[in-house]
């Protein structure tokens, strides 16, 4: 009873398109209409920390969140590559991920993309030229879109994915 | 009709029992008490209603009152005092205790056959639940450790004997009911002064401790 | 009919001769098991005629055997049932030992398993065929020797002598039971079954309880019901896999055919709670042995729990029939016995067909332990097939004739429920419960046998060699996998025979309750129906549509064949797998209570620090407990006994001289007493 | 009309609604975690994307792996073609029961865990035990519920269970009717992979059940799949609701009642469907070792259904 009375009095809160920040409003809507096209507007998305410190993790947690609610524009998070569309990777690839990377990468059926999240996964950050990390993630798997920001906002990933939909032309 | 309802009625009643069986909590144990009370009073109620007895609808309000109100209230002060103890590892595991629970259900279903078969009422069709009701509180009582939860087995046991006597007789006199439950009064503060004294002793309610006093 | 009769006895006749005389090459295996199938075609015909034509076939053969009153054979509708499931399982069974036995050339072990094999064949055939207390008990004990002998092939291993012992003491003791109660039956005059008849009409009703008990526990002790059924799981696996299947599919169905011949035809049923406890032993072997089955890593001692199990389900039909026809339900009485002897005929082929299969898999590659398997489907694609055949068939899933069967029995116990006494009807709703839970559990145990032994990755290198079996065992396994096809879709033409020959043992007349309307079966109230053909159909025109829907508008992408997904691990071996033990594991600790095994971890620490590990070892057992508090204390016993007696053994000639003048002293002296009196 | 098209009729209903039945059911469950959520339609894109996506098949695999998700599917729009959706008597009532349709839908399970534990992987053996494990532990419930429900007729057909409530409206208030609805109730959470017993929408593998066995599957066998997954979730829901409730079924076979039977049907799922958003909600996944609790719990109700109906005689 308790909770079904909280659960009145909260409400939808998720952010509705239109209101606030005006700039991700329309990032939204465009990524909204592409999905529908490329992927008829049904996006699986696999989720693989290739060494990150688990900043990226929590925006990315954020992203499923009830306020940003991917869900509504048919993302969603599932368990094996095989379910997948769209590799997100984050971190610097140490070497014990390198393989495991590669593995997924191999597993997800075409038409796939990756969007490799954080500035770790372009210039493995902090950890550049430690013994531990191989690289940045497009030396171990093609990447279709960086997203830049340590960690980048929820936002931020959305738009990577939007470009990833749009550039990478399945 | 009546013997839909009084079957109906009577299974709401037993499936309270056999929601302490299943369930471990002490708030889901009295929850199941408070839902079992409402039940049996509302089955009072019906028979009262068919039967065209005043007495009943007042030995159900009452029984409401006391039952579905106060001692579940009495019994959440006790559980807030002693904080809640769960019934983590009763002497016979849950699946097992909900399985003998259904085979009492059973077993009272024969015993209770020549019962039944003499009985003109329309209300008998009741009573083998009324009986297992009986059996499946015996058995709460014997298998839990916990002295709450053996408090809440001799209410139900309670429950059940107001539930037989009403589907058996067509409604009890009022002032056996009144006995009966300064009975019950009697018993469940004496169960509480017990339930106090052991957790005074113990720090626990745990019925297994008393082993101890052996010693 | 009666030339049918000779060929029958002939060809297995002619089988055990040429084993014996032909050597011990593939000429005397290839002659002798195909004699068998001859006799076995035979016997088949013969069945087949008896069930047509409604009469029966009788044959007398006073000067065989004369002094002891001679052989007669009979054959009736319930004889015929169990000639024609012996058959059927004998004819496939004798052409896959061609090839199994293939192993043996030029060792004696060959002869004797060919003689053995056609005269184990020969007298269980002659079983449902004898009329009469010293043809039947003949042949009874032809076939438990027999089949004794052919356990003892490989008598070398230790666990075959030991499976030889367990088998012979439990025989031997049902045997004592059989002949107690054969011989409580007045034996004044002629023995045949008609006589016996009216003879046991007038007993009191003290001997014919006590009768029935016997004629349980002697029955029950080959049929394999719980808590006799120790030898079974023992004996069955150390068999060559082909007599397994005859064991397994056929000789245990005996016990079943003895008890109805004793039980319903020659006592005409008893009060209800004869069929109260053959429906406690049934639901209670049913439960049981599908549990033990589930824990086992042995495929072929899994097969043989499973086989403990589904006699339990034919007991509770034969049980209802019992109980039905006591309190005067005689439809439902039929209904419930033509179910169970649908499940008979039904477990002969698939039963059969597994026992088969399994001898296929320890044939390829030398070991039954599920543990050390894998991945056979890639090398032994037909065997994998086959066997997947028979394992949906015995999981009683439609469309196959394992959940005929099954339906026909929930069907068959829905009216014990309408019974007026309430103990009768909760006994029915509990023994529903049971066979419900039975069906669950099977459909586990085989997804276990099937998935573990033939797919994913080889557990071991001889699994990973394994290769396809020889043709004559194949056609084999095809045969009874097509009698199960076909028991399914000619359910509905088998039924109504089966109801004819149920109906007069339990009292009504000959036709029996109607159990088909159309092409589909129903119950003989009229209320359900049900048609595993149509059923077949539906399914099979689906996935088709399905497919060719797929094919036609889903993506043209080839498919690309890539690792096992395992969360990017680096190699997969075959020690990641799920194994048998793995895939039990759920139910052995929901059913732990009644398990109870013993588990014994030992784990190896570093010797620098305890946070390393070097190695675990785990090693569990499950001990039924019926071998722990039933078994163990008389062995124990008996043991000690025969240490007393040992001390008797003093090697001196002049002691055993003692003991015969003793022994000889005492009847004289016991004769004079009996005789006096 | 013939009534022999109203089997593939009901199963072309049934498999355009069932999706929707699922995304209706996530779209609630989104709603009472006040999130937006994506629409009731989202499966349908779903499907759609699958059957055009490449298939990743494992080299341990054999032919069974492909098979299976035909089987899957095929035993659960068979199913629809047995059960009661839109009209009773059906023209193929005389060929399966109630019977019928438990075990082939648990013929589909027992392919299902065949193909998780083909291509060799931890995970899909473990599906495998644990979704055999539930399902045998569920039969017993499910055939004491059966049995209860036949009482009354005597008989296991669906479509006499059906008329006899629709013909006797006060039925369907009956004890035994009412607890042997609660029973297989609790056994379709189970059965179906639904909280407390799976959570559907897990990405632990170590928490699952049903999803264990499928994370080998890709683009149109998992499509088949999750189609099939839909139907069997639409044929429990129908069970419990025109079995139950039956009003709305068309016992005439014109075009007007068969609508009105549709648009019923439709309602009758939604609100189960919100029941079960409800359900899923307020409660938490039971640990493995605890869904014997649960399932006990439904056989006892099971057994009370039976009981019931036995001192009402």
């Amino acid at each position: 009873m308790g909770l079904l009375s909280k659960i009145l009095h909260t409400g939808i809160v998720t952010e509705p398109l239109p209101a606030g920040d005006s700039e991700v409003v329309h990032l939204v809507r465009e990524v909204d209409a592409e999905a529908r096209r490329l992927f008829g507007r049904a996006l699986g998305i696999r989720e693989v920390d290739a060494g990150s410190c688990n900043g990226c993790e929590v925006e990315i947690t954020g992203l499923m969140s009830p306020v940003y609610d991917s869900e509504r524009f048919g993302f969603h998070f599932v368990a094996s590559p095989r379910h997948a569309d769209l590799l997100l990777v984050t971190g610097p690839v140490t070497r014990n991920m390198e393989v495991p990377l590669r593995k997924t990468y191999e597993a997800t059926p075409a038409p796939k993309l990756v969007v490799a999240v954080g500035d770790c996964a372009r210039s493995c950050g902090v950890f550049a030229g430690s013994y531990a990390v191989v690289g940045s993630v497009d030396r171990v798997v093609p990447v279709d879109v960086f997203v830049d920001g340590c960690p980048p906002e929820p936002a931020h990933i959305l738009q990577g994915i939007l470009t990833a939909l749009r550039s990478g032309r399945p | 009709m009546v013997s839909q309802l009084s079957v109906g009625g009577s299974t709401l009643v037993l499936l309270g029992g056999l929601m302490m069986l299943w369930r471990r909590g002490v708030a889901a144990h009295i929850g199941a008490f408070t839902f079992q009370s409402v039940a049996l009073a509302a089955t009072m109620a019906m028979v009262g209603w068919f039967a065209g007895d005043w007495q009943l609808w007042a030995v159900a309000a009452a029984l409401l009152l006391v039952k579905g109100i106060g001692i579940p209230l009495l019994l959440k002060r006790m559980e807030r005092r002693f904080g809640s103890e769960r019934e983590l590892e009763p002497y016979v595991n849950t699946a097992t205790s909900l399985l003998i629970g259904g085979l009492l259900v059973l077993l009272a279903y024969i015993v209770t056959a020549p019962l039944v078969s003499v009985s003109r009422l329309p209300t008998r069709t009741g009573m083998p639940l009324a009986i297992g009701l009986v059996f499946v509180s015996l058995f709460i009582i014997i298998s839990r450790k916990k002295a709450l939860t053996q408090v809440l087995g001799f209410l139900m046991l309670e429950n059940g004997i107001a539930l037989l006597a009403v589907l058996g007789t067509h409604g009890i006199p009022i002032i056996v009911e009144i006995g009966v439950f300064l009975d019950v009064a009697l018993g469940f503060i004496v169960m509480q002064v017990f339930v106090y004294q052991i957790h005074e002793t113990f720090e626990s309610i745990d019925v297994e401790q008393l082993n101890r006093l052996r010693e | 009919m009666r030339a049918l009769f000779f060929l029958m006895v002939t060809g297995y006749a002619t089988g055990a001769a040429v084993a014996l005389g032909l050597g011990t090459g593939p000429l005397a295996r290839w002659a002798s098991g195909l004699a068998a199938v001859v006799g076995a075609a035979a016997g088949l015909g013969l069945a087949a005629g008896v069930c047509m034509a409604g009469t029966g076939f009788s044959l007398a053969a006073p000067d065989l055997l004369a002094s002891a009153g001679g052989l007669a054979f009979r054959l009736d509708g319930l004889g015929a049932v169990f000639l024609a499931l012996t058959s059927l399982v004998a004819a496939p069974s004798a052409l896959y030992g061609v090839g199994y036995s293939r192993a043996l050339d030029g060792r004696p072990a060959q002869r004797q398993a060919g003689f053995m094999l056609n005269l184990f064949m020969l007298s269980m055939s002659l079983v449902p065929l004898a009329d009469g207390t010293l043809t039947f008990l003949l042949f009874w004990e032809g076939m438990s020797l027999a089949s004794y002998f052919l356990v003892m092939t490989e008598a070398d291993r230790p666990e075959v002598s030991e499976a030889g012992q367990w088998y012979l003491g439990m025989t031997q003791l049902g045997f004592a039971c059989l002949l107690g109660a054969f011989l409580l039956l007045p034996a004044g005059g002629p023995t045949t079954f008609v006589h016996l008849r009216a003879a046991a009409a007038v007993l009191p009703t003290g001997t014919r309880d006590l009768v029935f008990v016997l004629a349980v526990i002697g029955f029950g002790a080959k049929a394999g019901l719980i808590p006799l059924h120790v030898w079974l799981p023992r004996a069955h696996p150390a068999a060559p896999s082909h007599v397994s299947a005859l064991m397994s599919g056929a000789m245990i169905k005996m016990g079943v055919y003895g008890l109805l011949r004793i039980g319903l035809d020659v006592l005409g049923g008893g009060p209800a709670w004869w069929g109260a406890l053959v429906i406690g032993l049934g639901a209670l072997s049913a439960v049981l042995g599908v549990l033990y089955a589930l824990t086992e890593d042995d495929l072929k001692r899994l097969l043989a729990y499973s086989s403990v199990e589904n006699v339990g389900v034919i007991a509770l039909g034969v049980g209802a029939a019992f109980l039905f026809q006591s309190l005067q339900m005689l439809p439902a009485a039929a209904f419930a016995l033509a179910a169970a002897l649908f499940h008979a005929v039904n477990h002969a082929a698939f039963k059969g067909l597994l026992f088969m299969g399994a001898g296929a898999v320890l044939h390829a590659t030398g070991t039954r332990n599920m543990n050390r398997l894998g991945g056979l489907i890639r090398g032994m694609p037909w065997t994998a097939a086959l066997f997947l055949l028979g394992s949906v068939a015995i999981a009683g899933l439609p469309p196959l004739n394992g959940f005929v069967s099954e339906w026909l029995l929930f069907q068959a116990l829905l009216p014990g429920i309408g019974a007026s006494s309430p103990l009768v009807a909760v006994l029915m709703v509990l023994a529903l419960g049971m066979l419900a839970l039975t069906a669950g559990l099977a459909a586990a145990c085989f997804v276990k046998a099937f998935g573990i032994t033939f797919l994913a990755i080889p557990r071991s290198p001889e699994a990973a060699a394994a290769h396809e079996t020889a043709w004559s065992m194949r056609t084999g396994m095809t045969m009874l996998a097509g009698a199960c096809l076909f028991l399914s879709a000619a359910s509905f033409a088998i039924l109504p025979r089966l109801s004819a020959v149920a109906a007069p043992l339990v009292g009504l007349p000959a036709p029996g309750p109607v159990l088909r309307a159309g092409l589909t079966l129903q119950t003989p109230d009229g209320l359900a129906q049900m048609s595993p053909g149509i059923v077949a159909a539906s399914l099979g025109l689906v996935v088709l549509v399905a497919w060719v829907a797929v094919k036609r508008f889903a993506s043209r992408r080839p498919l690309r064949v890539g690792e096992t997904w395992g969360c990017g691990r680096v190699v997969q071996t075959p020690r990641m797998e799920y194994t048998s033990t793995a895939f039990a594991e759920p139910l052995r600790r929901i059913f732990a209570e009644f398990y109870r095994p013993t588990e014994d971890v030992s784990i190896d620490f570093h010797p620098d620090s305890r946070y390393f590990v070097q190695s675990i070892s785990y090693r569990s057992a499950i001990l039924p407990w019926f071998e722990r508090y039933l078994y163990a204390p008389v062995i124990a016993r008996i043991r000690l006994w025969s240490e007393r007696v040992l001390t008797l053994q003093s090697g001196s000639v002049h002691a055993y001289l003692a003991y015969l003048v003793a022994a000889l002293v005492l009847l004289l002296g016991w004769l004079v007493v009996t005789g006096q009196r | 009309m013939s009534p022999w098209l109203l089997a593939p009729m009901q199963g072309a209903v049934a498999l355009m609604l069932a999706p929707g039945l699922v995304g209706a059911i996530r779209w609630m469950k989104a709603r009472l975690q006040s999130r937006e959520g994506s629409p009731p339609w989202q499966p349908y894109l779903e499907l759609r994307k699958l059957f055009a996506k490449e298939v990743v098949v494992s080299s341990n695999a054999s032919w069974l792996f492909r098979a299976a998700p035909f089987i899957v599917f095929g035993s659960a729009v068979t199913v629809t073609l047995l059960v009661p959706l839109l009209a009773v008597p059906l023209p193929l009532g005389g060929a399966g029961d109630l019977l019928v349709v438990v075990y082939l839908l648990l013929l589909g399970t027992f392919f299902l865990a065949l193909a998780g534990l083909d291509p060799g992987s931890p995970f899909g053996g473990m599906g495998a035990s644990r979704e055999m494990t539930v399902a045998a532990l569920a039969e017993p419930t499910m055939a004491l519920a059966i049995f209860a429900l036949a009482w009354g007729v005597g008989s296991t057909n669906l479509g006499q269970i059906a008329s006899r409530t629709l013909s006797t409206p006060s039925e369907a208030l009956a004890p035994g009717h009412v607890l042997a609805f609660a029973a297989i109730f609790l056994v379709t959470l189970a059965e179906t992979g639904r909280l407390p017993v799976d959570n559907p929408s897990t990405h632990l593998e170590l928490t699952m059940i049903h999803e264990a066995m499928i994370l080998e599957y890709s683009g149109r066998y998992l499509a088949l799949i999750e189609w099939a997954a839909a139907l069997k979730l639409l044929v429990f829901f129908s069970l419990l609701g025109n079995l139950f409730a039956p009003w709305g079924v068309a016992s005439v076979i014109t075009p007007g009642a068969l609508l009105w039977a549709a648009v019923t049907l439709a309602l009758k799922l939604l609100a189960l469907g919100g029941v079960i958003a409800l359900v899923e909600t307020h409660i938490a996944k039971l640990r493995l070792f605890r869904v014997p609790e649960l399932l006990s719990a439904s056989f006892i109700l099971a057994l009370l259904a039976v009981t019931a109906s036995f001192l009402l005689r």
